[in-house]
């Protein structure tokens, strides 16, 4: 934390792990609540951190971005991470994401808290993917504490299936769930973190 | 959270040993067998369903054990016969080696979980490029059909596997005492005196000679045999007592066949 | 860029900003493939990177998994993460499984009998579970009669153990019992009951 005011960097490490593993820019209120300082502590150790970075030219930076927080890859290097990012891009779904999509499909509206319960295993990643290629989006909040964000698919979704609407997806008959996913879909367990 | 595995503690009979060996501390011929029968009956009587298989191991291990303290508290006599020995050294030598094993694992395991420990206090970064990447306009659901959403849907929402324990195997040959004491209720009286042996000779399966044997048991008891072993492990000879004719009928069985056909089997 | 040497600076920046998009550890092949240097040289920004991380007592730090390198929040602000991140840990091993994890990692490519054989016990419904969480997967088939799969650890259960190789799992020498402990059994079993 070279660079930084003594005071600041306790804090601002504290900061920095908790952007390295945020998937969505994070509102200074979330880090204020997190590391116990005042939002004005926030901005000013959002934006010593920022300076810093630009100051060692490092890879990324620490961007201000749709209300939030965010580590991002620096500009100056977008042709690597271009090159990587195309490379690795996959011609097709992966068995998880689709996996990750019929739920959403079958079981919307539906959390990401729902969707990680029922696959048992955290799915943002996945569901970045599929927000990212507008096959599924936000359709809303949930009423219950922390007000998670409901996902549901897109008409790009149904346009892509050639389907009219989600009514015409083959119905999942004499089909029945198991018990924990069931459990899953009936509970908003915990509030969903994200912005 | 509800999704958990659900993991039915299971350890193997050589891990139920050692932890009896290792909890009590104590050498063998100190202890006393019952404790380690009771010890290992109550890890048996833990479990919900009966295992056959770990049943076996456990009776296996238990049996070995039996041995080796009569062994150790009777004098040695220089009438012991050298196969059996050796057989029971090997016996020894083969748990003791599992044991190491077990042991060995138990020690890894543990470690492998300070491992996992150890590694889930970082968080890895999993964020992907952002929207600045506007990803190749490639279609990923190109050939993808609701048909196949919907089996997508079926499959994660679907019941995880529960564990279990397939026994279903160790209960594939059923032998009905009944049928069994029957057969020899009809050959006996004709063979007169023979042996175990000769008459277990074209027994399918081990199943078949344990019921030769209870049912033979069984026979004794009605007085319907005379049964000579003269040496240990020696020639079990068979004698028959009951005249020319088969008796009635083995009603006595029926409460084999009742136990047989009563004790769980496994869902199919 | 402080506190790398000069001549890495330009290179490190472009690694951390492939390193900041990334979703998986990147293998050092595709990254020298990326910067256009030797293997040698992602070796050596990747070892510079990392030790300057930790002088700086950054949040971050970059480590070694599962044959690559990746982005991960430094275990000091656990807590804060954990706390960001809502993540339900993934339901804890039973020591039957734990074990049976450590029988395929150190004896792989093992068969279902051969794990069975070692554990006195069907381990099947064991295999399972570990497929399912996706530490244990197929590998291949035994040559022998009845073409056995066999059985081998996967880059998640490296990912999980923060382990970079399978061969980086401490030896398995170091955990058979010491003397006394293999005395103390073989006296329990010893037939003549001699000291």
């Amino acid at each position: 934390m070279s660079g930084l005011p003594e005071d600041l960097r306790a804090e601002a490490a504290a900061l920095e792990a908790v952007l390295t593993v945020a998937t969505e820019p994070v509102p200074p209120g979330v880090l204020a609540e997190l590391l116990e300082v005042p939002v004005e502590r926030v901005e000013q150790l959002g934006a010593a951190l920022a300076a810093s970075y630009e100051a060692d030219e490092r890879g990324f930076q620490l961007a201000r971005v749709a209300g939030g927080f965010r580590l991002q890859s620096h500009p100056a290097y977008q042709g690597y991470v271009e090159r990587f990012v195309f490379d690795e891009a996959p011609s097709k779904l992966s068995p998880a994401a689709l996996e990750t999509l019929a739920i959403v499909a079958y079981k919307q509206p539906i959390s990401r808290a729902q969707i990680a319960a029922v696959r048992g295993v955290n799915a943002d990643g996945v569901l970045r993917v599929l927000v990212q290629r507008g096959y599924v989006e936000p359709v809303g909040r949930d009423d219950g504490p922390g007000q998670a964000v409901l996902f549901g698919t897109t008409a790009e979704f149904l346009e892509r299936l050639g389907l009219d609407r989600v009514e015409d997806l083959p119905p999942l008959e004499g089909f029945v769930p198991d018990v924990a996913t069931v459990e899953a879909l009936e509970h908003v367990l915990r509030p969903d973190g994200g912005p | 959270m509800p999704y958990e595995v659900h993991l039915d503690v299971f350890d193997g009979p050589f891990a139920v040993l050692l932890e009896l060996i290792t909890a009590q501390r104590v050498d063998l011929y100190e202890v006393r067998l019952t404790d380690i029968v009771d010890g290992f009956l109550a890890e048996l009587a833990r479990r919900e369903a009966l295992d056959l298989e770990a049943a076996t191991e456990f009776l296996l291990i238990a049996a070995t054990l039996v041995e080796l303290k009569c062994r150790r508290l009777l004098p040695g006599g220089d009438d012991v016969d050298l196969d059996e020995e050796l057989a029971l050294f090997e016996a020894r030598d083969y748990l003791l080696a599992r044991l190491v094993e077990c042991k060995t694992f138990q020690s890894a395991a543990e470690v492998l979980a300070a491992l996992e420990q150890a590694a889930a206090r970082s968080f890895p970064r999993r964020s992907g490029p952002d929207e600045r990447l506007s990803p190749p306009a490639v279609d990923l659901l190109a050939g993808v059909t609701a048909e196949q959403v919907r089996a997508a849907a079926r499959k994660a929402l679907a019941p995880r596997p529960v564990e279990r324990v397939a026994v279903g195997h160790v209960h594939d040959d059923v032998v009905s005492m009944h049928a069994v004491y029957d057969e020899l209720c009809r050959r006996l009286p004709g063979e007169g005196r023979t042996s175990f042996a000769a008459l277990t000779a074209g027994a399918p399966t081990t199943a078949h000679v344990v019921a030769c044997f209870l049912a033979l048991l069984e026979l004794y008891k009605q007085e319907l045999v005379e049964l000579e072993q003269l040496t240990t492990f020696g020639e079990l000879a068979v004698v028959w007592q009951g005249g020319a004719a088969a008796p009635a009928g083995g009603t006595a069985m029926d409460d084999y066949d009742e136990l047989a056909t009563s004790s769980p089997g496994p869902g199919r």
